[in-house]
C-alpha cells in the first residue's frame, strides 16, 4: 500500500466529513491538514466523540463520509446497520499502559502494584472499550484491581490521573504520550494480551466516494502510519 | 332604563338589582363589606357572578341565567370605567401616561392623548405631578391621578369607588365640584361614605348592607327620611322605628309624641329627628311634648357643638351647656324634643325592598 | 446567617477562582486564539442569539398562556415543559434525536419536505433552545403570576383590547423578569454541551460550539481546555452582568 | 398566541413523548430492575436529597443577603453565585477539582483534617449541591425582592426581632417559592451528570448515579438506557408535579 | 418632651420639628404630599433621614446630625407601632393572628396573644372576621383589623396614618370612640384629613405643608382660630388675611370691620368668618357692617343648607333662601356680615414658625 497516488485521472475535490474517534482527534487533525495540502481542492471536516456516540448518531443519520472507530466492536454496529461501504481496514493498534502522576506517588511499578490496599487505582467501566481491554490484561496477570471509580471513558481516566486525585490509572499508550510532562507512563508486560485495533472506512452515505476513498488510503498509507506511530499508536 | 343590572354571588352573600338612567348619578352607600365594590367590579366585567343578566343601552353585558357558561362581554369592550377603591396606577408609566392609557387605547395619537391627559391632570389639580412615576406619589395625589386617569376614559359608563376618601380637605371640595361638573349629563355610579358626596354628586342613592339593597331613591328624600339605622347614621339623624299610634308612634322604649301624619293607625312608621333639636336635661321635661330618659354613652367635640350619644337617640349641644350639665358616660339624662321637631314617615317602601 | 451565606456563596466561588489559578497564562492568548478556538466561539455566539431569540418567541406566548388562563392538565404541562431544566442534556439529546432525526417521528415528514435538521447547526439551535426554554418560560411565569391581573383589568375598563393591554401593560410590568429570563437562556445556551453533541455532533464551524471544543480539547490538551473555559466563564459572566439589571431593589418603606 | 405557544410545548413534549416510543417495553422492567440500575437509582434519590437539604441550608441565607442588604460588589457576588447554573457542567466538575481535589487550593488542608472528598459520595453530593444551588437562590431572592419589606417593616413597628421577623413574616411569605426552589434543586441533583462524571468518578453504589448508569448503559445497550432515561423523566414529573404547588392563581379582580 | 423629633429630608423636601409630651395625641393635618405619612415613617424607623435626631424618653431613636452613620435604632426596638396609610396585613395570617402577632412578638404565648387578640378584634367590631384571611376582607374590613393589630401591639408611641379613612359611616364613630378611649394617657401621633378626628382625639393639632409644619397648637385653638388657608378650610372657616386698621382691618379686596381687638394697629391679622354668620344678597348690604361684592363660583349642597362658594368667602344659605335667590356660577352677588361676627386675631405665631 502506498502513500503516495500517480494515476489521479480527475483531480480530487470538494469537501468530506471524517468522523473519527476521541482518542484519534490530535493525529486526525494532523492528518486531514496534510491530506487537503496533498490535494488541494478538497476540504476534510472532522467530528470527534466516543466511538459508540458517534455510531449512535450516524445510525441516527448524521452526514458523514468516513468512520474510524476505536474498536472493532462499534465498527461493526455500523456494519450492521448496512452504512458501511466495503470491508473497513485495520489501520492502528494501541495498548494499555499504567500511568501515574509525575512523582508516582504510590510507587508503583507492576500492575500488580494497582491492586494493593490503599493504592487509589481507576480503570475504565468493563463496558467501554478500554474497560474490556482492563479486563482482559487482568485476567492475564492473574491480578483483581479494585478501583475506587470505573470510569465511562479514557479520558476521565486521564483526567483523574493528571488532576492527581488518583494514584495511578489504566489508559491507552497514546494517552500518555499525548499528556506529555503532566503523568508519568509505565509499561507492563501483559499489556500485549489486549491490542485494541482501529478500523476505518468509507461510508455508503458518501457523496464524495472518490475523496472517502482516498482518505481512508491515506490513513492507511505512509503518511497516516508515521504520524499514528508517532503519537504512540501500534501498526495493525 | 340605560343599565338593568341584576347578579347574585353566593361567596360574597352579593344579591342586587339595580337600575340607572341614562345621564343619572346613583350613589352606592353601605356599611363596610356591604358589597358595594362587588356591585361596581361585577359591572365593570372583572368579577363574574353566579346569575344574573345585566344590560346596557340594548346590548347585554352578561346574561348567565342559564348558567354560568351564558353571554359575556370582556371588560374592555363594555365602555365602563373603573376607579377602584385602590388607585392602581400602572408604576411603569408616568401619572401623564397613566392619564393617557385611556385615550390611547381608544385610538387617539400619542400626542393628542397626552394634551387631553393634561387637561384632566389640571382639572385635579395634579400639573405638576405630570413626570412623576406612581411610586413617588402620596397617597392622596395617586388618588387624584386616579381620579384624572378614570375621567379621561372618557366612559359611557363611569364607575367610582370612593373617589374622595384619600383626599385632603383643601383639594377634596374642588375635586368634588370638578366631579359634579363632569357627572352632569354622564351615567355613573359612585360607591361613597360620605353624604357629602351623595348630595352633590348624586340624583339617586341605592343603600345596601350584607349583599342587598336596604333602600333606595332620591338622595334627598332617602337622607331626609331614611328607613335604615346606616342610612340615618350617615344622614346625622336619629331614627325611631315603631308602629303609628293616635299621638304619635310607639317606640319599643315608649311612646313618642308626634304630629298627625296621615298614616293609618297600626302601620309601621320612621321618625326622624335631628340632634340638635333635643334638648339634654339632668331632669324630666314637662314643657316638652317628649321627655325620654336616656344613659348617655358618649360625648363627641364637634366643631361648635357637642354630640352627646345616649342609648337609643343623639342630641347636640353647645359646649357651654355641656359644661353646665357636665356630663359623663353612665349618666342618666333626659332627652326633651317637641312633636314637631319629629319627621314622620311609613317605614315601608311601596316597592318590594326589604 | 451572613456567615452561612458566606460559607455558600465560597462554597460556589473557590471552585471558579481555583479554575482560573489553573490557567497557563503564559499562553493564554495562543490558546483561545488557536483557529478552531475562534471558531467555535464565534458558532457559539451566533447559535446562542438565535437561540436566546427563539426561546423568546416560543417562551412568552406559553408563559402567557400558562399564567393567564386555566386549562385541563395544565399543572402537568407546565411541570413536563419545565422537564429539560433538569434532564441530563444527553438524554435531551437523546429525546431530539427520537423526534427530528432521521428515523424520529418527524424524520420522515421532515425528510419529505426536504429538511434535514440533526447534525447541522439548526440541530445545535434546536438543542440549545430544548436546554434553555424552561428557563424563560419560568422566570416569566412567575412574574406574570406575582405581577396579578390587576393592573390588566384596569387596563380593560379604560378600553383598552386584549392586544394593548399585553402591549402596554403586562409586558412592560414584567420586562425585567422577561430580560433576566432571555439572559439565563442565552447563558444556558452558550454553556449547552450533551444535547449538542448528541443531536447535532461535533463538526468545527458547523455543530461543534465552544463547550464541545472544550471536551474535545480535553482530550488532548487540558491547558487549552481550561483557557477556553474561563473564556466561557467571562462571556458568561459578562453577559449576565451586563444585561440583568436587578429588579429594582425593595421599594423605600410601607 | 394560543397557537405559538402550543407550538413551544409542542416542541419540548414531542421529544419526551418520542423518546418514550423508542422503549423496549417488553424487557423494560428486567432492564429497570437490574441490580447496577437499583443501585444507581437509590444512590441518586439519597444524594439527590441530601444535596437538596445543603442547597436550603446554604442558598436561604444567601437569597437572603443577596435580596436584603446592599454591599459592594453585590452585583458581581450575584452573577458569580449563578454561574453554575450556565456552567457546562463538566467545567464545573474541573472547578470542583481545582479547589476541593487532593492537588486543588483546599486539598492539603483536607488532607490534614482527615477529610477525602474525591471517589466518595460526598463528592457526589457536592457535585450535585455546586450545579443545583444556583436554582434555589434565583427562585428565592426573585420572590423576596417581589415581596418587598413593606410587610417586614410592618413587623418590625409590632416589635418583632429580625428573627421572629424571619421566622414569622419573611420565610412563610416566600415559603411557595422555597418549596418550588427546593424542588428544581433536586431534580436539578436527580439529573446532574458531567460534573459529577469529572469530580466524583463512577463506582457503583458509590458514585454512579442514575444520569451515569444511562451514559454508560448506551455503550452497550441503548434499549436499557433509554429505558432507564425513561424513569428518571417519571421520577422528575413526579417530584416537580406533588410538590411543586403552584403559586396561588392570579387573585382575584382588583 | 417624651418625643423630640427633627429631621430633614430633600429627597421629599422634608424638614420638620415636632414633640410630643408624654400621654399626649397630637394630630398632623396638612394636604396631600406635605409629608404626613413621611414623618411617620421616620419616627417609626422605616425610612432614614438626611440629617436629624429624635429622642423617646431619654433614648436616642437615632442621631444622624453628624451625617448618615450616626446612631440608629431599628424599627422593633424603638416601642414605636405604625398603622400604616394602606393596611398591610400579612397576607398569610388569619385576621386573629394578624392581631396576635404584636403580643407574641412582644414574648406572650400563642393561647394569650389570640386572646388579647380577640379582645382588640371585638373592640374594632370585627370580632367575625377572626378566621378570615385578609385577601378576602372589604377594604373597610381590613382597616379595622389593621387597628386592631396596631393597638394590640401596646406600644409606648403609637402612629396612626389616616386611620378611620375606610371605614363606614356606622362603624367609624365606635372606633373613634374606642380610639379615644385607649389613646386617653397614651403618647400617639394621628395623621388624618377629619376635622373631627382632630376634635375628639388630639390634645394638640400639628399642620403640615409641602414638607414644613406651619402651624401648630391645642386643637380648638388652631381650628379656631386658623392662619392658614388649608387650616381654614378643614376648619369650615373663611379666612382673611390682612392688616389691623383702626376700625378692623385691611384685606386685599378692601377694607373689614371688625371688632377692636387689641392688636396694635399695622400688625398682620387674620380673620375668621363662620360661612353661617354670612348673608347673601343680590343688593348691597348696607345694613350689615361689611358688605363684599363677590362673584360666585359654586353652589354645593349640604345636608339642611347650601353653601355659596365666591372668590374669596363662602356663605351657607337655606335651600328656600338659595331658590329665591336664584344662584348660579358666575353671579355678582353681595355676602353680608356684621363686625361681631368677625374673630380677629394676629396672624404670627409667637414661636418663629413659619
Ligand atoms: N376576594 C374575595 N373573596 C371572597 N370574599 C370577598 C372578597 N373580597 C371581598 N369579599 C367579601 O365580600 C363582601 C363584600 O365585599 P366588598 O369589597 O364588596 O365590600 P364593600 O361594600 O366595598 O366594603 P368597603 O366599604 O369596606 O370597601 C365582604 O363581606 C367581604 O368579606
Ligand atoms: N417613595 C418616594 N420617593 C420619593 N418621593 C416620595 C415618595 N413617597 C412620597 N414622596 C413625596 O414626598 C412628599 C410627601 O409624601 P407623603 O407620603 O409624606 O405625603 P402625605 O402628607 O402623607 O400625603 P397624603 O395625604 O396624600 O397621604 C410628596 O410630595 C411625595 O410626592
Ligand atoms: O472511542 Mo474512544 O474515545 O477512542 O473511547
Ligand atoms: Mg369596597
Ligand atoms: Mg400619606
Amino acid at each position: 500500500v502506498t502513500g503516495t497516488s500517480t494515476n489521479t485521472s480527475p483531480p480530487l475535490s470538494g469537501s468530506i466529513t471524517v468522523f473519527a474517534a476521541a482518542s484519534l482527534t490530535g493525529t486526525f487533525t494532523e492528518l486531514a491538514k496534510r491530506f487537503e495540502a496533498k490535494h488541494p481542492g478538497t476540504t476534510v471536516n472532522l467530528s470527534f466523540a466516543g466511538s459508540s456516540e458517534l455510531v449512535t448518531q450516524l445510525t441516527a443519520g448524521a452526514p458523514a463520509d468516513v468512520f474510524a472507530s476505536a474498536d472493532a466492536r462499534n465498527m461493526a454496529r455500523l456494519t450492521a446497520a448496512g452504512l458501511v461501504d466495503g470491508e473497513p481496514v485495520d489501520f492502528a493498534t494501541n495498548t494499555l499502559e499504567i500511568v501515574v502522576p509525575p512523582a508516582n506517588p504510590a510507587s508503583i511499578a507492576t500492575l500488580a502494584d494497582l491492586a494493593r490496599p490503599g493504592v487509589k487505582t481507576v480503570i475504565c467501566q468493563a463496558k467501554v472499550p478500554c474497560g474490556s481491554a482492563t479486563v482482559a490484561v487482568e485476567k492475564a496477570a492473574g491480578v483483581t484491581i479494585t478501583p475506587v471509580s470505573e470510569e465511562l471513558s479514557v479520558t476521565d481516566v486521564l483526567g483523574k490521573v493528571t488532576s492527581g486525585e488518583a494514584d495511578a490509572g489504566l489508559v491507552y499508550v497514546t494517552d500518555v504520550k499525548g499528556a506529555g510532562a503532566r503523568v508519568k507512563g509505565i509499561p507492563f508486560s501483559e499489556s500485549g494480551t489486549a491490542v485494541n485495533t482501529y478500523p476505518i472506512a468509507a461510508l455508503t452515505a458518501s457523496a464524495r466516494p472518490a475523496v472517502s476513498a482516498a482518505f481512508v488510503r491515506f490513513v492507511v498509507g505512509a503518511i497516516g502510519r508515521s504520524v499514528l506511530a508517532a503519537a504512540g499508536f501500534g501498526a495493525p | 332604563m340605560t343599565l338593568a343590572f341584576s347578579a347574585s354571588l353566593a361567596a360574597r352573600g352579593f344579591d342586587v338589582t339595580l337600575d340607572v338612567a341614562r345621564g343619572e348619578t346613583v350613589a352606592i352607600l353601605g356599611p363596610n363589606g356591604a358589597g358595594k365594590s362587588t356591585a361596581l367590579e361585577i359591572i365593570a366585567g372583572l368579577l363574574r357572578p353566579d346569575s344574573g343578566h345585566a344590560e346596557w343601552d340594548g346590548t347585554a353585558l352578561f346574561r348567565l341565567d342559564g348558567g354560568p357558561r351564558g353571554a359575556w362581554l370582556p371588560p374592555h369592550r363594555r365602555g365602563v370605567s373603573l376607579l377602584a377603591q385602590d388607585a392602581l396606577l400602572f408604576p411603569h408609566l408616568s401619572a401623564l401616561d397613566n392619564v393617557a392609557f385611556g385615550p390611547r387605547s381608544a385610538g387617539v395619537g400619542t400626542d393628542a392623548a397626552r394634551a387631553t391627559a393634561r387637561t384632566w391632570l389640571a382639572e385635579v389639580e395634579a400639573s405638576d405631578l405630570a413626570a412623576v412615576r406612581p411610586g413617588r406619589l402620596s397617597g392622596g395625589q395617586a388618588q387624584r391621578v386616579a381620579i384624572a386617569r378614570a375621567l379621561a376614559a372618557d366612559p359611557n359608563l363611569l364607575l367610582l369607588d370612593e373617589p374622595l376618601a384619600a383626599l385632603d380637605a383643601a383639594v377634596a371640595p374642588t375635586i368634588r365640584r370638578m366631579l359634579r361638573r363632569v357627572l352632569e349629563g354622564r351615567t355613573a355610579i359612585v360607591v361613597t361614605h360620605e353624604v357629602l358626596d351623595a348630595l352633590t354628586l348624586a340624583d339617586r342613592v341605592v343603600v345596601m348592607n350584607r349583599g342587598v339593597v336596604v333602600e333606595t331613591g332620591q338622595t334627598r328624600e332617602v337622607l331626609e327620611r331614611p328607613r335604615h339605622p346606616f342610612t340615618a347614621e350617615l344622614a346625622g339623624l336619629n331614627l325611631v322605628l315603631g308602629t303609628r299610634t293616635a299621638g304619635g308612634m310607639a317606640a319599643d322604649w315608649g311612646e313618642l309624641v308626634a304630629p298627625a301624619a296621615s298614616i293609618v293607625r297600626g302601620a309601621a312608621v320612621a321618625a326622624a329627628i335631628r340632634p340638635s333639636a333635643i334638648e339634654v336635661s339632668l331632669e324630666p321635661l314637662p314643657g316638652r311634648d317628649n321627655s325620654v330618659p336616656v344613659t348617655v354613652i358618649d360625648l363627641e367635640p364637634r366643631g361648635d357643638s357637642i354630640r352627646v350619644r345616649a342609648d337609643s337617640l343623639s342630641a347636640d349641644v353647645s359646649p357651654g351647656r355641656a359644661a353646665a350639665l357636665d356630663l359623663a358616660p353612665g349618666d342618666r339624662v333626659f332627652f326633651g324634643f317637641d312633636g314637631e321637631d319629629v319627621s314622620l314617615y311609613g317605614s315601608e317602601r311601596p316597592s318590594t325592598l326589604r | 446567617m451572613v456567615a452561612v451565606a458566606a460559607v455558600g456563596a465560597l462554597f460556589v466561588l473557590l471552585p471558579l477562582a481555583a479554575m482560573a489559578t489553573r490557567v497557563d497564562w503564559a499562553n493564554f492568548l495562543a490558546l483561545v486564539t488557536s483557529e478552531s478556538s475562534v471558531a467555535a466561539l464565534l458558532l457559539s455566539l451566533r447559535t446562542s442569539v438565535a437561540a436566546t431569540a427563539l426561546c423568546v418567541v416560543l417562551g412568552v406566548p406559553m408563559a402567557l398562556v400558562l399564567a393567564r388562563t386555566t386549562f385541563w392538565g395544565q399543572r402537568l404541562v407546565r411541570t413536563l415543559v419545565l422537564l429539560p431544566l433538569v434532564l441530563p442534556p444527553v438524554i435531551g439529546g437523546i429525546a431530539l434525536l427520537a423526534a427530528f432525526g432521521r428515523q424520529g417521528l418527524l424524520g420522515h415528514t421532515l425528510e419529505l419536505l426536504g429538511i434535514r435538521i440533526a447534525f447541522s447547526t439548526t440541530a445545535v439551535v434546536l438543542a440549545q433552545t430544548f436546554v434553555a426554554l424552561p428557563f424563560l418560560v419560568l422566570s416569566l411565569e412567575g412574574a406574570l403570576r406575582v405581577a396579578g391581573t390587576r393592573y390588566e383589568a384596569v387596563a380593560a375598563t379604560l378600553g383598552a383590547r386584549p392586544t394593548t393591554v399585553l402591549r402596554r401593560i403586562t409586558l412592560p410590568l414584567v420586562l425585567p423578569a422577561l430580560l433576566s429570563g432571555a439572559v439565563l437562556s442565552f447563558a444556558r445556551a452558550l454553556g449547552e454541551f450533551g444535547a449538542t453533541l448528541t443531536f447535532a455532533g461535533s463538526l468545527q464551524g458547523v455543530t461543534r460550539t465552544l463547550p464541545l471544543e472544550i471536551y474535545l480539547q480535553r482530550e488532548t490538551d487540558p491547558n487549552a481546555a481550561v483557557a477556553l473555559s474561563l473564556v466561557l466563564l467571562v462571556v458568561s459572566v459578562a453577559v449576565v452582568a451586563l444585561t440583568l439589571r436587578t429588579v429594582p431593589g425593595p421599594a423605600g418603606a410601607p
